[in-house]
C-alpha cells in the first residue's frame, strides 16, 4: 500500500508519531504500530485484519502532535474524543482510509486455530486452504456500519467505500446477535441471563483497556475505594457492578466500535448491553455518538421542552 | 472513630410510636457507637447539655442525632455539637417524626424502621470528615435594580448604613408606578407627596449614585464580588448641563405617546415625564423625534438655554463591583386588550384602566385632576369599576390575585364622589380583600359614605347602545342577571412582572416562577433572598402587593444586605464540590453541566490541568459529582462513599 | 445460580405478608422539595407503608444512576427518585439533569431485567405533602405485586 | 361533478338549506362555481339531529345521524363542507367522539354494516372559503363593490363552540370572516355580539328566549352603525331575518337590518348577481342600490 | 494400553463425575467461539480440539477467595474485632462469590482436558504455594484444593502458531503435574496413569485394550531461553526497548489472567455493611497501574513499560534465578487472546537479540 | 331550609356522576357569576347557571336534575367560553339533563320535550327534517295552533317551504339508528 506508506510519511513531517498498522510475520495479519520515522512507516498496511481501533492510544498521548490512521468507525471515536477534550483537533491529523469490512479474526483463529492462513478476497474468504463464508467471520460492529468512509480526516487513502460497509455486506444495521433472545426472556430470566454471562468475568478489564471513551484507566472507580462502589471480588455480582458503571458512563458516549466485546476473553456479549443503551439513546434525544464534532454529549446537557418523560401526570 | 447516637423522644411526638430506648439499644450493637441515649425533648435547653455533656464524657468525635426533619433543626445540633468541640459537619440529623413516627400507626414497623433510619445515619456519619468554613472577602458597593419605591427605599436605607448604592433605573425618572398614583389607601395621603421627598432625598444622598436611563446587561461573579455591566441608554440630553427648564418640550414640535400618564393625553418626543421628575431633565425619543423620522428639525438644540442637548450621544457601559444585588424591578398593569374581547378587547375608548383613571384623578395629571369620558371629554354619572381583569381568571392562565384591586377600586369610588358629587359608582368584585391595617373601615367607607355599589359578580360583556356602555353582569348574592348603563368603565386590571423580567433573571441566575416574577429563596422564612447568595428580592418584582408590603420588604431586604456587605469577609458553606486534584484528568464535564460556572481549569505546577472549585460561587447541588466518570470531583457533606453506606447500611 | 430458578418468574409471585414486610425500598429525595414534601406528609399526619426508607440528597442533580444499580446489587427490592418539579429545581438545572440520566437508566435496567416498576422517579414539591403519601402508597403497591426481587440481581445476594 | 380545473369537496348541504335556507345553498353553490370547486352532494344524506338529537340522553343518537353522512362522504372525499354552523357543529362533534371512543365505533359499524369511515376533514364554509380564495385574491376580483358598506360578522355559538372539538378560531374573539369580507371592499369594525347566541332553537317552544335575545344582536348592531350582519348559520339566519317582523310587533320596535349570508356578502362581493344569490329570498332586504353592487 | 472410544468420554465424565466436581473444556451458553473450563454437566458436550481461552489455574487458585471473616462488635467502652472461621476449614462459611470455583476448598474435583502445558503449570504453583505441610511456607487453602485434584491430561498432536511448549526439553510430552494421560488416536484415546490417583482411574470399568500405538505428538515454535535470564536484567535500564516492545499493550489483565503460572494476588477486606466483613484474596496483576501504587500517590512502575519489564523479568530472569523455574509453560494463550496482538515471544527474542 | 350534612352526603354519588361524566372540577368555580351574566336563556330559568353549579356544590342534585334551568338550557355554550376557572358549565347543566331523562323524572318543560320529540320523529321517518310538518304537528300537540303561523306567508312568498317531506332512500339505516336509542335501557331513579 504504497499510497498509505507515503501518506504516513507525509504526515510524519508534520506530528511526532503516526498510528497505524503492521503486519505481524508470525501470523499474516495486521497488529497496531506507531510509526516514528520514515523508516518505520515503510511497514505501515492497510487490510481487513485492521480490526483495532487506534483512538485508544489518543488519550494516553494527549498533548502531543500525532497522526493516526483511522476507518469510518474509529473517526467516530476520534471524533468523540474530540469533543470530549481528550484531543485537539489541530493537534491531529487523520488519515482516513475507505474500509470495506474488516474481518474478526480472533473469532477465526478461535474456530480454526491461531494463525490460520487467512486468505480475504474481498468477496471470498479462505481459511488454511478452506473456503468459508465471509459474512461469518466479519467484525459485528461491520454489521451495523454507520460509517464507512470516516466523518473526518485530513487526508484520504485507498478507496472510498461510497457508503456504509454494511450496506455492502447487506447487513445494515443488524442488531446484536442475542438481542432478540432477550427480547423474549421474562425480566427474571434477563437477571439469570446476565448472572450467567458475568460469572465467567476474570475481571481483567480488557473491555476498558480497549475502550477509547475510557480514559479515566487507571484511576476508574471499577477498582477504588474512595468511593467504592464495587468490591475487590472476583465473582459475578462485582463484574456486573462493574460493567454498570461501564455502561452508565458510556451513557451517550459509546461509538460502538465492538472493541470492549472483540477484547472480552470469556466471550461476554457486552455489546448487546451498549448497543440497547445507543438504542435508546437515540430513541431519546435523537443521538449517536462519534456523529458530529459540534454535538453536545446528550448527558451534558438537557432540554425543558423535549425532555418530559416523568412529566405524564 | 466514636460515634455518640441520641434520640429524641419529643414528648410524645415520637415516643408514642417509635419506642425510643430500642432504638437507642439498637445504637449501641453498631460499630464505633460509644454512647446512645433517649432523651425526651433533644432541642430544649436541657436536651442539648445532655448531648453536650454525653459528647464530653465520652470523648465522641461524632454525633448522630434522631430526631425531627433536619430541616427543622439541623442548624440547631450543629451548633450544640459546635460547642461541645465536635465539628458541626461530623453531626448527622435522621429524621424519625415527619417520616416515621408520624405517619405509621404499628409501634414495631415504626420502631424497626427507626432502628434503619438511625444505622443509616451511623453509616454516614462514620464517612464523614471535618469541614470547615471559609470566607472571601466582600465588596461594599450595592447594587440595586429599579427606582421605584421599593429601589428607593433600599437605597437610602442601605445608604444610611453609610454603605454606597449605585440605583439603576430604566425610565428617565425615579418614582416607578406610585408616582403615577394620585392617592395612596387606606389613608388617602397624596401620593408624590410621600414619595417625591423620598426622590430627592435619594438624588442628595452622598451615598447614592443615581443612574435613570439605564439597564443592567451582565452579571457575574457571586456573592460578595459581583461585577455588573451598566449600559446608559442615549437620550441625546447631557444630564449634567440640563436644568429641567421645560423649554426644549414646549418648542418640540413632534407628539408622543404620553406613557407616564398611561397614555391619558399627548406628550412631545422631548419631554421630562412629571415635573417631580428626579433628576429633572428631559430626554428625547428617537421613534417620535421629527429628526430622526423625517431627517430634518434641531428645534430643541436650537432653544436650549443650557446647550444640553446631544444628537450624538451614544450609548454608554460602565462595569463595576458590588457586594450585593437588590433586585426591585417592579411590576406592569396587564394588557387585556387581547384576553378580553368581551369588555369591549380596546374597542371602546370609554373603557378604561384604573391607572387611566388614576392620571385622570391627579391633580397633576393631564386632566388637572377633572373626570372627562376620553370619547367625548363629558363628565361621567354612572361609573363602572371593574375587579380583577387578569386576575383571577385561569382560563387566560393568570390564576393570582393582584392583591390591590379591592382596595384601590374602594379608592378610585370614594375620590369619584369627591369629584363628582352626584356620580353613582357600581363595584363589580368577585371576593373583597381588606386584609391590611384599616383596610376593611376602608372598604366600609367606600359603601357607606361614598354611596358605591358593590355588585358580588364577574361582569360577561360591554357593549355600546345608544351612547351608554352597557356592562352585563350579575349579582351573584340577589342571583340576579343585570346590566348597567354606563357613561365610563374603569377596569382593574391585575399586576403582570416588568417586561424583561425573565431576561434579568436569567443574566443574575436567580429563579423565577411561570409568571415571570421572580422567586424567593423560600416563601415563609427567606421571603427577601433568592436562591442565588447575595441576591436579594424588594417590592413587587417578586410578585403583586401594596406599598407597605413593598416597602417593608425592601427595607426587610436592605437590612439584609448591610448585613451581608458590612462584613470584610464572609463565610461560605463548606458543604460544596471539591476536587481530587491528584486523580483530575481534565475532561472537563463538571465544568460543562455546572449551573453556576462555578468549576473552572487550573494549570498545576507539573502541568497538569485540573478542575477546581470556586468554593464562594458552589451551592452544593452535586451535578458535578454525577458528571465525573472517576468521581474525582465530590460533593462534601454527600460524598460517593457517604452515600453508598447509608444504601449498603439500609439493605444489609 | 440455583437460587434464581426458583425465582424465575419473579413477577408473578405470591407475596406472602412476611415478603411483604421485607421488602426493601430506598427512596432518594432531594432536599428541598420531596424531602420537604415528604416532612409534610408527617407534619399533616398521612398514614404510610413503612417499607421505603428515605436517603436525603442535595438535589436530583446529585442522583448517581449507580446508587440505584447499587441499591439493587444490595438487595432492595425497589428504588424510588422524587425532586422537585421540572422547572422548579432549587439549583436551576438538577432535576433536568437527573431527569435525562434517571430515564435512561430506567430503560438500561429493563435490559438487565429489572421491571420499569421497581425504579421509579417522580417529581413532588415542598407543599405536596398528600402527593408524596400517595406516592409512597402507590409505589409500595406496585413492588408488593412484583415480589421480592430476589437474589439474582448482578451475580450474588451478598453476604 | 367537480370542476376539472378546481378541487372539489364533498357537500352537506343539510335539511335548512334545502328549504327556509335555500338561499344560503343557491349563494353558496354560485359562489363556489364562481371560483372554481366542484361540490358533490353526499348521496342520499341524512338529517344530522340538529340541536334535538344530541340533547338526547342517549349520546350516541347525534354521533350515529352524523356518522353516516361521513360515512357516506368518506367514500370519495378528503374533505366535507357543512355551510350550515349546526350541520358542521355535529359533524365536528361526531368525529371527535368516534376518534376517541372505540366501543362507540364499534356500535357505529354494526348500524352501518361497515366499518365506519370518519377520518375526512369537515370544513364550515369560511373555512373553506377562506382556504380556497385569498383576501387579496377576493379583493381583486371585488374591486371594492361594497365599499362603504359596514357589515356585522356574526359567530354566534356553533361555529366556533366548543372550541376544543372544533378548533376553529378563538373562541372569544374569532376573526376568520373578516379578512373575506374586507376584500368585498365593505369595513368590518369590531361588533360586540359577535359571539353572542341568537336564542337557538327555542323559536317554537320558548318564543321570548329567542325574541329577547336575538332583538339585542339587532339594537346594538344597528346603533353601532352596521348596514347588515353576517352569519353562516341558518338558525341564526331564521331568528334574526325572518323573526324580526315578529320581534318588531312584540316589543313595538321598527328594526330593519338585514342579515346576509356569508356567501351571499361573498358573492356579492364578486360580483354575482343579487337575484343568483338568492338575496331576493331575505325577509328584510338589503338597500342594494346603495351598496353599488349593482355597478358591476 | 487402555483405550477409550471417542464416543464414550461423556461416559468416563459421568463416572468420574459420581464422585467429583468435573471440569473441562466447555463452550459457554450464548458464545460459540468461546472455550473455557467450566464444570460439566451431564449432557455437556466437552470440546477437545480447541484450546481453551483461560488457564486452569482457578481451580487451584480461585479468582477470588474470603480468606476469614471478622465481626466488630462494642464491648465494655470499647471496640472488638472478632475473627470469624477461616476458610480451608470444615464449616466455614460466608463465602462470598457465586461462580463455583470458590467452592469450599477440599472438595474432591477433576480437571479433564488439560494440556501437558497447563498440567505441567500447577507444579510450577505447588513449588509456590507449597504443597507439603512441612514446608517453610504453604497455603492451607491452595493445598487443600490441590489434594483434591485430579489432572486428566490430554496429550497435543497437534499445535498451533500461538504454542511453544517445545522451548523447554519435554515440550508436549511433559507428564509433570499430570495423573493421567490420554493420547488422541484414531476412534479414540489411549490413556496412560502417571500418578496412583491416575492409575486408580483406570481400573473403571469403561476402557478398553487396545493396541495402537502412541500417536506422534506435536512439535511446537522454540523460543531460546538460553542466557536470556541474564541478557534480561543486562537491558533492565533500556527504557527506549521496553517502550517499543509495548507500544501498543494497552495494559489489560488478560494475559497474567489467562496465564497458567501468574500467581500474583491482593488481599484486601471487603465489608458487609459497617459491622461485618470478610478478608479476601484475589487475583492482581502486575500490568495494573494500581499493583504499585503506593499510598503516598508514588507508583514505582507508572507506564506500561516498567509494569511489562516487569512482567517479563519476573517470569524469564529473576523467579528463574531465584527459584529455578521459568514462570511459563509455553500455553500460548497470552498470544492467541491478547486483544493487541502483542506476542511475548517477539519481545522474547527481541531481548535476545539486544 | 336544607340540612347540608344530609344534602351533602346524599348528593355526594351523583354529583361525583357528574364530575366524572363531564371531566370537571366543581369545587373549582368560585361563584364570579359569569356564567349567568352573558346568559341568553337566563330569563327563562328558574335557577341561574351560578346557582346551579353551587346547588351541586353542595349536593342539591334532585333539584339540579327537576330544574326547568336543565331542560331549557340550549347549549349555547357562552358561559363555558367564558368561565374564568374553565368549568364546561353548558355540559355540566346538559348532563344534569340526561341524567334526569334517564331516571325518568318528570320533565317540567312539556313544550320543548314535545318539540324535541317530534323534531326527532320527524327526522326519523324521512331521514331528513320537513319543517312544514315540523310546525303542524307541533302547532297541533301542544295546542298552540297559531304559533308562527305569521311567519307562513312569508314563508310561502320566498318560496322556502316544500309542501312534501324529501325523503332518503336508505330509511332502514335511520330507522336502525332510531332502534339504537330506544333499545337503551332507561335508568331507574
Amino acid at each position: 500500500m504504497a499510497d498509505l506508506v507515503t501518506t504516513i510519511k507525509q504526515t510524519l513531517k508534520d506530528v511526532e508519531l503516526v498510528l497505524g498498522w503492521v503486519r505481524d510475520p508470525a501470523t499474516g495479519v495486521a497488529a497496531p504500530a506507531r510509526f516514528h520515522t520514515e523508516e518505520e512507516a515503510e511497514a505501515a498496511v492497510f487490510d481487513s485484519t485492521c480490526v483495532h481501533n487506534l483512538a485508544v492510544h489518543l488519550p494516553r498521548l494527549k498533548g502531543r502532535r500525532l497522526g493516526i490512521v483511522a476507518k469510518g468507525c474509529d473517526a467516530r471515536s476520534v471524533v468523540e474524543l474530540i469533543i470530549e477534550h481528550e484531543a485537539e483537533r489541530e493537534d491531529l491529523k487523520v488519515i482516513g482510509v475507505g474500509c470495506g469490512s474488516i474481518l474478526d479474526v480472533k473469532k477465526i483463529w478461535r474456530r480454526f486455530g491461531y494463525g490460520v492462513e487467512i486468505d480475504d478476497r474481498g468477496d471470498s474468504l479462505e481459511l488454511g486452504g478452506e473456503r468459508g463464508p465471509r459474512e461469518d467471520f466479519l467484525a459485528r460492529k461491520c454489521h451495523g456500519c454507520l460509517e464507512a468512509d470516516p466523518d473526518i480526516y485530513d487526508l484520504f487513502v485507498g478507496e472510498s467505500a461510497g457508503g456504509p460497509a454494511g450496506e455492502i455486506s447487506g447487513g445494515r444495521e443488524e442488531p446484536h446477535p442475542l438481542s432478540a433472545m432477550l427480547e423474549d426472556l421474562a425480566p427474571a430470566e434477563r437477571r439469570a441471563f446476565w448472572r450467567e454471562q458475568f460469572s465467567r468475568c476474570i475481571r481483567c478489564y480488557a473491555c476498558r483497556e480497549v475502550c477509547p471513551m475510557c480514559f479515566c484507566r487507571d484511576i476508574c472507580i471499577m477498582q477504588t475505594q474512595v468511593p467504592h462502589w464495587a468490591g475487590g471480588e472476583v465473582n459475578a455480582r462485582e463484574s456486573e457492578m462493574i460493567q454498570h458503571i461501564r455502561v452508565s458512563h458510556l451513557a451517550g458516549r459509546c461509538t460502538g466500535c465492538g472493541e470492549c466485546e472483540r477484547a472480552c476473553p470469556v466471550g461476554i456479549p457486552l455489546m448487546l448491553l451498549m448497543d440497547e443503551q445507543n438504542r435508546a439513546i437515540e430513541d431519546m434525544f435523537g443521538y449517536r455518538a462519534g456523529d458530529s464534532l459540534r454535538a453536545r454529549p446528550p448527558m451534558q446537557t438537557f432540554s425543558i421542552e423535549k425532555d418530559l418523560w416523568g412529566d405524564e401526570e | 472513630m466514636r460515634i455518640g447516637v441520641f434520640i429524641c423522644e419529643c414528648g410524645t411526638n415520637i415516643a408514642a410510636t417509635v419506642m425510643t430506648q430500642k432504638v437507642a439499644d439498637a445504637a449501641l450493637a453498631l460499630r464505633d457507637v460509644y454512647h446512645s441515649e433517649s432523651i425526651q425533648y433533644t432541642c430544649s435547653d436541657p436536651g442539648q447539655r445532655t448531648v453536650m455533656a454525653a459528647v464530653q464524657k465520652h470523648n465522641l468525635d461524632r454525633v448522630v442525632i434522631a430526631a425531627c426533619s433536619p430541616r427543622m433543626h439541623e442548624t440547631t445540633f450543629r451548633r450544640t455539637v459546635a460547642k461541645a468541640g465536635v465539628n458541626p459537619f461530623m453531626m448527622e440529623m435522621v429524621n424519625i417524626r415527619e417520616h416515621c413516627s408520624w405517619i405509621h400507626d404499628d409501634t414495631d414497623e415504626a420502631t424497626e424502621k427507626a432502628i434503619d433510619l438511625m444505622a443509616m445515619g451511623v453509616a454516614k456519619v462514620r464517612e464523614e470528615v471535618p469541614l470547615f468554613t471559609s470566607k472571601v472577602p466582600v465588596t461594599s458597593e450595592v447594587l440595586v435594580i429599579g427606582g421605584g419605591v421599593a429601589g428607593i427605599q433600599a437605597a437610602l436605607d442601605i445608604a444610611d448604613a453609610g454603605i454606597p448604592v449605585t440605583l439603576v433605573e430604566r425610565e428617565p425618572t425615579l418614582g416607578g408606578n406610585m408616582a403615577r398614583l394620585d392617592k395612596t389607601f387606606p389613608t388617602l395621603d397624596c401620593s408624590s407627596c410621600i414619595l417625591t421627598p423620598r426622590m430627592v432625598e435619594v438624588k442628595h444622598n452622598q451615598d447614592i449614585r443615581l443612574i435613570v436611563n439605564a439597564e443592567v446587561e451582565a452579571v457575574r461573579g457571586y456573592i460578595g464580588n459581583f461585577e455588573a455591566d451598566i449600559r446608559k441608554k442615549a437620550t441625546c440630553v447631557d444630564e449634567e448641563k440640563c436644568t429641567g427648564c421645560y423649554i426644549c418640550v414646549e418648542k418640540c414640535p413632534s407628539k408622543a405617546p404620553d406613557e407616564f400618564n398611561a397614555g391619558v393625553g399627548e406628550s412631545k418626543a422631548i419631554s421630562i415625564p412629571l415635573p417631580q421628575a428626579v433628576p429633572l431633565v428631559a430626554s428625547l425619543r428617537k421613534e417620535h423625534c421629527r429628526r430622526y423620522i423625517k431627517g430634518k428639525c434641531g428645534v430643541c438644540e436650537k432653544v436650549c438655554p443650557a446647550d444640553a442637548i446631544d444628537y450624538e450621544q451614544e450609548d454608554r457601559i460602565f462595569t463595576d463591583k458590588f457586594g450585593a444585588i437588590v433586585v426591585a424591578t417592579g411590576y406592569e398593569l396587564f394588557d387585556w386588550k387581547t384576553a378580553y374581547p368581551n369588555l369591549g378587547g380596546g374597542h371602546y375608548p370609554d373603557v378604561i384602566t384604573a391607572m387611566q383613571y388614576e392620571r385622570m384623578l391627579s391633580a397633576s395629571g393631564p386632566t388637572e385632576g377633572h373626570i372627562r369620558r376620553p370619547s367625548d371629554g363629558a363628565e361621567p354619572r354612572n361609573i363602572v369599576f371593574i375587579s380583577c381583569v387578569g386576575s383571577r381568571d385561569e382560563s387566560i392562565g393568570r390564576p393570582f390575585c393582584c392583591n390591590v384591586g379591592c382596595m384601590y377600586l374602594a379608592k378610585q369610588a370614594i375620590l369619584t364622589k369627591e369629584h363628582i358629587p352626584d356620580s353613582q359608582s357600581y363595584i363589580f368584585y368577585m371576593d373583597m380583600r381588606a386584609v391590611g391595617k384599616d383596610y376593611e373601615q376602608f372598604y366600609r367607607r367606600a359603601q357607606r359614605d361614598a354611596g358605591a355599589i358593590y355588585l358580588r359578580g364577574r361582569v360577561g360583556k360591554i357593549y355600546p347602545l345608544d351612547g351608554k356602555l352597557m356592562v352585563m353582569g350579575a349579582d351573584t348574592l340577589s342571583g340576579q342577571q343585570l346590566e348597567v348603563a354606563a357613561d365610563l368603565v374603569v377596569l382593574a386590571t391585575g399586576f403582570t412582572a416588568s417586561d424583561g423580567a425573565a431576561e434579568l433573571a436569567q443574566r443574575l441566575n436567580i429563579p423565577y416562577d411561570q409568571f415571570d416574577f421572580l422567586s424567593e429563596s423560600h416563601p415563609k422564612l427567606r421571603p427577601v433572598e433568592t436562591t442565588t447568595g447575595g441576591i436579594f428580592l424588594a417590592g413587587t418584582c417578586q410578585g403583586p402587593k401594596d406599598i407597605p408590603d413593598t416597602v417593608a420588604q425592601a427595607s426587610a431586604a436592605a437590612a439584609k444586605v448591610i448585613g451581608l456587605v458590612s462584613r470584610d469577609e464572609m463565610e461560605t458553606s463548606p458543604m460544596v464540590a471539591e476536587v481530587n486534584h491528584m486523580r483530575c484528568i481534565g475532561c472537563w464535564k463538571c465544568i460543562e453541566v455546572c449551573p453556576y460556572k462555578a468549576i473552572e481549569k487550573q494549570k498545576l505546577r507539573d502541568g497538569r490541568q485540573v478542575a477546581i472549585i470556586i468554593e464562594s460561587l458552589c451551592q452544593g447541588c452535586g451535578i458535578c459529582n454525577v458528571a465525573c466518570p472517576p468521581s474525582v470531583v465530590s460533593l462534601r457533606g454527600y460524598t460517593d462513599n457517604q452515600l453508598i453506606s447509608e444504601v449498603v447500611e439500609v439493605l444489609r | 445460580m440455583n437460587g434464581e430458578t426458583d425465582r424465575a418468574d419473579g413477577g408473578a409471585v405470591n407475596a406472602t405478608d412476611a415478603d411483604r414486610a421485607d421488602l426493601k425500598l430506598v427512596a432518594f429525595l432531594c432536599n428541598w422539595c420531596s424531602y420537604a414534601g415528604a416532612d409534610m406528609a408527617g407534619t399533616s399526619r398521612m398514614l404510610q407503608p413503612s417499607q421505603v426508607r428515605i436517603i436525603r440528597l442535595p438535589c436530583t442533580g446529585r442522583m448517581d444512576p449507580l446508587l440505584v444499580l447499587k441499591a439493587f446489587q444490595e438487595g432492595a427490592d425497589g428504588v424510588l427518585v422524587s425532586g422537585c418539579h421540572p422547572g422548579d429545581c432549587h439549583y436551576n438545572d438538577g432535576n433536568y439533569y437527573a431527569r435525562r440520566r434517571l430515564e435512561l437508566l430506567k430503560r438500561m435496567l429493563a435490559v438487565r431485567g429489572i421491571e420499569p416498576e421497581r425504579f421509579q422517579y417522580t417529581w413532588v414539591s415542598a407543599s405536596e405533602g398528600a402527593r408524596w403519601a400517595d406516592v409512597v402508597q402507590a409505589f409500595t403497591t406496585d413492588i408488593e405485586s412484583l415480589g421480592r426481587l430476589g437474589a439474582t440481581v448482578a451475580g450474588g445476594g451478598g453476604g | 361533478m367537480s370542476d376539472a380545473a378546481g378541487k372539489s369537496y364533498s357537500y352537506y348541504p343539510g335539511c335548512s338549506l334545502k328549504s327556509s335556507s335555500m338561499e344560503f345553498d343557491i349563494s353558496f353553490q354560485a359562489v363556489a362555481a364562481a371560483l372554481g370547486i366542484g361540490l358533490d352532494e353526499i348521496h342520499d344524506w341524512n338529517c344530522c339531529g340538529a340541536s334535538p338529537a344530541p340533547h338526547h340522553r342517549v349520546e350516541s343518537l347525534g354521533v350515529l345521524l352524523s356518522a353516516r353522512n361521513l360515512h357516506i362522504a368518506g367514500a370519495t372525499h378528503d374533505a366535507v363542507v357543512a355551510p350550515c354552523a349546526g350541520c358542521y357543529n355535529r359533524l365536528k362533534t361526531a368525529q371527535f367522539k368516534l376518534a376517541g371512543d372505540e366501543e362507540l365505533r364499534e356500535q357505529t359499524g354494526e348500524v352501518l354494516g361497515a366499518e365506519v369511515r370518519y377520518e375526512a376533514e369537515v370544513l364550515n364554509i369560511v373555512q373553506m372559503l377562506n382556504r380556497e380564495i385569498s383576501p387579496e385574491a377576493l379583493a381583486e376580483k371585488a374591486q371594492g363593490r361594497l365599499e362603504g358598506v359596514k357589515l356585522a360578522p356574526y359567530y354566534g355559538c356553533l361555529l366556533t363552540r366548543p372550541a376544543d372539538i372544533l378548533k376553529f378560531d378563538n373562541p372569544r374573539d374569532p376573526r376568520s370572516m373578516e379578512p373575506l369580507l374586507g376584500a368585498t371592499g365593505a369595513e368590518t369594525p369590531f361588533f360586540a355580539f359577535k359571539t353572542e347566541c341568537c336564542g337557538s332553537y327555542m323559536g317554537l317552544p320558548r318564543k321570548e328566549i329567542v325574541l329577547t335575545a336575538s332583538r339585542r344582536i339587532i339594537e346594538v348592531a344597528v346603533s353601532s352603525g352596521f348596514d347588515a350582519l353576517v352569519t353562516a348559520c341558518p338558525l341564526c339566519h331564521q331568528n334574526l331575518d325572518l323573526r324580526q317582523p315578529q320581534i318588531n310587533k312584540a316589543f313595538g320596535t321598527e328594526l330593519r337590518l338585514p342579515v346576509l349570508y356569508f356567501s351571499q356578502a361573498i358573492g356579492l362581493g364578486l360580483g354575482i348577481p343579487p337575484e343568483e344569490l338568492g338575496i331576493d329570498a331575505l325577509a328584510v332586504a338589503p338597500d342594494l342600490d346603495r351598496w353599488k353592487v349593482g355597478a358591476a | 494400553m487402555k483405550f477409550i472410544a471417542a464416543k464414550k468420554i461423556p461416559d468416563l465424565l459421568g463416572l468420574l463425575a459420581r464422585d467429583a466436581r468435573v471440569w473441562a473444556p466447555l463452550v459457554p451458553e450464548d458464545s460459540a467461539d468461546t472455550l473455557l473450563f467450566l464444570p460439566w454437566e451431564p449432557g455437556a458436550e466437552v470440546d477437545l480440539e480447541r484450546f481453551t481461552q483461560v488457564s486452569p489455574k482457578k481451580l487451584v487458585m480461585p479468582g477470588s477467595e474470603p480468606l476469614f471473616s471478622f465481626s466488630y462488635s462494642m464491648a465494655v467502652d470499647c471496640e472488638r474485632l472478632e475473627i470469624g472461621d477461616a476458610r480451608g476449614v470444615p464449616g466455614a462459611g460466608g463465602a462470598s462469590d457465586a461462580d463455583g470455583a470458590g467452592e469450599a476448598p477440599g472438595a474432591a474435583t477433576v480437571l479433564f482436558g488439560a494440556r501437558a502445558c497447563d498440567a505441567r503449570s500447577l507444579t510450577v504453583l505447588d513449588a509456590l504455594f507449597g504443597l507439603e505441610p512441612g514446608e517453610a511456607y504453604n497455603d492451607p487453602l491452595y493445598r487443600a484444593r490441590r489434594a483434591a485434584l485430579t489432572v486428566v491430561t490430554l496429550a497435543c498432536t497437534s499445535c498451533d502458531a500461538a504454542c511453544f511448549c517445545s522451548s523447554w526439553a519435554e515440550g508436549p510430552a511433559s507428564t509433570e503435574g499430570s495423573d493421567l494421560i490420554l493420547y488422541p488416536v484414531e476412534g479414540g484415546y489411549l490413556a496412560r496413569g502417571v500418578s496412583d490417583r491416575g492409575e486408580a482411574l483406570l481400573v473403571l470399568d469403561i476402557w478398553e485394550e487396545s493396541e495402537q500405538p502412541l500417536p506422534e505428538l506435536a512439535e511446537t515454535d522454540r523460543v531460546p531461553f538460553g542466557t536470556l535470564n541474564t541478557k534480561l536484567l543486562e537491558i533492565f535500564s533500556d527504557m527506549d526497548f521496553w517502550e517499543r516492545a509495548t507500544e501498543r499493550c494497552v495494559s489489560c489483565g488478560y494475559c497474567t489472567y489467562a496465564c497458567p503460572t501468574c500467581y500474583c494476588f491482593n488481599i484486601f477486606d471487603e465489608m458487609r455493611g459497617s459491622r461485618d466483613g470478610e478478608r479476601c484474596r484475589s487475583w492482581d496483576a502486575c500490568m495494573f497501574y494500581l499493583y504499585t501504587l503506593e499510598t503516598s500517590g508514588h507508583n514505582p512502575r507508572p507506564t506500561i513499560a516498567h509494569r511489562y519489564r516487569n512482567r517479563i523479568g519476573h517470569k524469564f530472569s529473576y523467579y528463574p534465578e531465584n527459584q529455578g523455574t521459568t514462570l511459563c509453560t509455553g500455553c500460548g494463550r497470552c498470544i492467541r487472546g491478547c486483544p493487541v496482538g502483542l506476542d511475548i515471544r517477539d519481545v522474547l527474542r527481541g531481548a535476545g537479540e539486544r | 331550609m336544607i340540612e347540608l350534612t344530609k344534602t351533602l352526603e346524599d348528593g355526594r354519588e351523583l354529583v361525583a356522576e357528574i364530575e366524572r361524566r363531564t371531566g370537571q372540577n366543581l369545587a373549582a368555580c368560585y361563584q364570579c357569576g359569569t356564567c349567568t351574566s352573558t346568559c341568553t336563556a337566563n330569563m327563562a330559568f328558574d335557577y341561574p347557571p351560578h346557582v346551579m353549579i353551587r346547588m351541586l356544590q353542595l349536593g342539591m342534585v334532585d333539584q339540579v336534575m327537576s330544574s326547568h334551568t336543565a331542560q331549557l338550557c340550549y347549549d349555547c355554550m357562552t358561559c363555558s367560553s367564558r368561565c374564568p376557572v374553565r368549568i364546561d358549565v353548558a355540559d355540566v347543566i346538559e348532563t344534569a339533563k340526561n341524567m334526569a331523562d334517564e331516571r325518568g323524572l318528570p320533565e317540567p318543560e312539556r313544550a320543548l320535550r314535545l318539540f324535541r320529540k317530534l323534531f326527532l320523529r320527524n327526522v326519523s321517518r324521512h331521514g331528513r327534517l320537513h319543517e312544514a310538518s315540523l310546525l303542524f304537528w307541533y302547532n297541533v300537540k301542544s295546542g298552540t295552533l297559531f304559533n308562527d303561523m305569521s311567519l307562513v306567508p312569508l314563508i310561502l312568498r320566498k318560496k322556502k317551504v316544500h309542501i312534501h317531506p324529501t325523503r332518503i332512500r336508505n330509511r332502514r339505516e335511520i330507522r336502525r339508528i332510531f332502534s339504537v336509542v330506544k333499545n337503551y335501557p332507561r335508568l331507574k331513579k
